[in-house]
């Protein structure tokens, strides 16, 4: 059977460059970077120039790089740290709803540790606006921490315009950049951000590896501590060949974030438009254009239920995620898809298409023939679709 | 870690030794780490025209001994005492900054040597 | 060159199996765990697979175990989140003076944020007396924390009688057993351990992963939030073909590891009595016996300094490691060393050599051909032999 891999965003395959330079990494070049003997030092030099690639894809420095676990350590590390450093100066944080769990958690963690929290709202494409965030400014805040771009619709929130406005008033500013880093252009000095987190398994890169980028001067309490690694920001014996081989997805990124993004960018487009011509009662979530990253589409498919959906494509091979509660096994559908204002019910059938380096037309055309009839199947046995054929439904309407 | 030249002075050690009846010897110790260098120096008028040294210390700490000695060779009192810890870093293309306390051993051994010869000087 | 690594104390190299198995993870099933889709359940179902075996090596229940991103990590989860999680019961902790600096920074970390610690005494081997760590206890103690077997000498502490003693006064006993797992057989049920840190890179899998073996029933507050992975213990994509090596390289020590203790017990003995014939003022450090690690050496040779030592081996291609000031880059030699009482000058000339499955007989020839050579010219330039070779030095009458 086809199988089309539609969920980049979740995680990517490793490229197998990178594989290929890992696997030296774990076999012959095995030394412990803090060795003093020839095994060590040749992986200490691979491992700083791992670093190099990192800051380069950022515009920092390489001494501004962190190396953790992965985005969400960083997160951790980054907001736990930060409020930690500074809880002498204030204990109020702001950040949005549409971030993920990782940045959510740890902010929550604060709230229940005596700091306080500010969550701004989301337009209904997913947007953050500057005037809220500066209304959300108190005198005692310390940290904002606010997504580059969204995980689930794509949504690229105004960074820079942020990134002013706390330099201005001198607070701490995290951005998330774990979706957006190697896929659209970074740079932390212009966009004046203090602590940006990235992960290696979305670029083509191994999991378990990420990085933490920390301005120079700005302070972060330790979250893990031991031998002193990564100049005693992070202990633990360095995952060399994972760092290394992150540097190297870092490489290929640079080289390739213009094309793909094109590419991909067509890609989802036509997708998109093969959906909506297909398809009756889609709804596109998120923006349009620009604002969006060019690899991700997300539609709810109304009266029918994303885990299904998810699970009829899976049996046609095709691997997508989606936002509904049955998936997430929780009670409530993606957080994300209710703050953009979407009801339980169309948050309820929404799919995540995310593309990467090997989708190719053909793919798009194979969703394009199964979807409908997957649809067209599920409907049949959906009560609500059933209304909407009877003209009974406000749903329907609504759209 | 290491620049070429600190290997290279680490592998082969130029002026290891000691002199008999020297006319100045210098030992220095970093009571912390319990590192010692010891120099000896053989002087003519005013001229150092023998120096050797005995060092028990880490890479760093072998290869300023070394450095210092060939630094010194041949230069008069005068000389020798204006040479400092960082010009004989910077001979040896830099050192580690974990490893900056050896390089003041080497030049402060050179100067205890070049102190004892002065005090045996006056009295003779 | 020849090429001798004698320093798999530090890290192992990964085992040919475990990185082709690994491979696999990165490039072909390397969907994300938590995916609903046939490329994240193949991946969940060889996480779990992987999560058996290093229960069976444990002597655990798969359930037990949370994967962490190595062994400082599963260090500080265990120390700081069994410290919260009972700091209304008592701020008082127990550990040794020989613990690993994961151990050690972490419990230092609480001693500055209201706990109070009692660090206990080795003696001349390394030994810690059950005796010490009874008196220790307090009625506010909360939690326990000594290692199996130390990284520097191979000392194997008394685990099961300590954990009789805190199972019957109801303290929680941690166990760092990153040097003895996979070595030397561990049963944590028979131990009464409650929470055990393991590595991976240290028994021939990848670097950046771990586990922290975590008793049913015993808390431990979390210090990574996220998407609540690893049953909310460790939040953070997991790490799959990490973890999944990790796993084989579990199966591969179960099979070898007796042989393996043998074989390298043996090759130790043969390199020792070597060292002792040809040159003479060397001190063992450590126990002989049972009581240590069978691949584990660490002398002092005397009059001459471990960096220097360590670098002019690595000229010959010999790979070791030292417990000297000027390697750790710190004022102060080795703190394990200090601890069992050598002066900080034995303590300087320290070197460990530790044993794998690579090496053979030959390699202990050819360390007994470089190293006497090399010791000699030290000595040569070292002021303190001089004093010997004159009869002048107290040291060597010390001895
Ligand atoms: C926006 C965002 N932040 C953080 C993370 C967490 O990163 P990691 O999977 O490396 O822990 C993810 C991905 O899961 C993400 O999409
Ligand atoms: C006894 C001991 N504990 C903890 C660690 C830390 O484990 P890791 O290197 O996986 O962070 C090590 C090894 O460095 C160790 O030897
Ligand atoms: S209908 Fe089964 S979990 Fe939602
Ligand atoms: S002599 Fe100790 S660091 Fe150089």
């Amino acid at each position: 059977m086809r199988r089309v891999y539609l969920d980049h965003s979740a995680t990517t395959p490793v490229d197998p460059e990178v594989a290929k330079l890992m696997m030296i990494y774990y076999t012959e070049q095995y030394g412990n970077p803090s060795s003093v003997h020839s095994f060590g030092r040749e992986t200490k030099a691979a491992l700083e120039n791992a670093r190099d690639s990192v800051a380069k894809l950022l515009g920092a420095e390489p001494s501004e790089i962190t190396f953790t676990s992965g985005g969400t350590e960083a997160d951790n590390l980054a907001i736990l740290g930060a409020a930690e450093a500074q809880s002498k100066k204030g204990k109020h944080i702001i950040t949005s709803a549409v971030e993920h769990h990782a940045v959510l958690e740890a902010c929550e963690f604060l709230a229940k540790n005596g700091y306080e929290l500010t969550v701004v709202p989301v337009d209904e494409e997913g947007l953050i606006s500057v005037a809220e965030v500066e209304k959300a400014i108190r005198p005692d805040t310390i940290l904002i921490s606010i997504m580059h771009a969204n995980n689930e619709v794509g949504t690229i929130q105004p960074i820079a315009e942020i990134g002013k406005l706390a330099r201005e008033k001198g607070i701490i500013f995290h951005v998330d950049a774990v979706q957006s880093f190697g896929k659209i252009p970074i740079n932390v000095k212009s966009m004046n951000v203090d602590l940006m987190t990235v992960s290696s398994h979305k670029i083509y890169g191994p999991k378990g590896v990420g990085a933490l980028f920390i301005r120079r001067g700005v302070r972060v309490v330790p979250r893990i501590y031991g031998g002193g690694q990564e100049k005693k920001r992070r202990s633990g014996t360095e995952n060399t060949p994972g760092i290394i081989g992150f540097g190297k997805a870092c490489d290929l990124a640079a080289e390739r974030m213009e094309a793909e993004g094109i590419r991909q960018g067509q890609l989802r487009d036509k997708l998109l438009a093969g959906i909506m011509e297909k398809i009756d009662h889609v709804k596109l979530n998120g923006p349009r254009g620009e604002n969006r990253l060019p690899g991700n589409l997300n539609v709810s498919i109304q009266f029918v239920e994303g885990e299904a959906l998810l699970l009829s494509l899976d049996m046609m091979g095709i691997a997508v995620s989606s936002g509904s509660a049955c998936t997430s096994g929780s009670l409530d559908p993606s957080h994300v898809l209710l703050a953009m204002g979407l009801t339980h019910e169309i948050a309820h059938g929404s799919l995540r298409f995310s593309f990467g380096h090997q989708n190719t037309e053909e793919d798009v055309d194979y969703v394009l023939e199964q979807l409908p009839k997957i649809v067209d199947r599920l409907r049949m046995m959906s009560p609500l679709y059933d209304k909407v054929k009877h003209g009974q439904c406000s749903h329907a309407q609504a759209q | 870690m290491y620049s070429e030249k600190v290997m290279d002075h680490f592998t082969n050690p130029r002026n290891v030794g000691e002199i008999e009846n020297a006319d100045g010897v210098g030992e220095v110790g970093n009571a912390k780490c319990g590192d010692i260098m010891r120099i000896y120096l053989d002087v003519e008028g005013d001229i150092i025209k023998d120096v050797k040294f005995k060092t028990f210390g880490c890479g760093a700490a072998v290869a300023t001994s070394s450095m210092v000695t060939e630094m010194v060779k041949g230069k008069t009192i005068e000389e020798a005492l204006q040479i400092t810890n960082a010009a004989v870093a910077e001979a040896l293309d830099g050192l580690p900054p974990a490893k900056m306390h050896c390089s003041n051993l080497a030049a402060d051994a050179l100067h205890e040597a070049i102190k004892d010869y002065h005090e045996k000087h006056q009295k003779a």
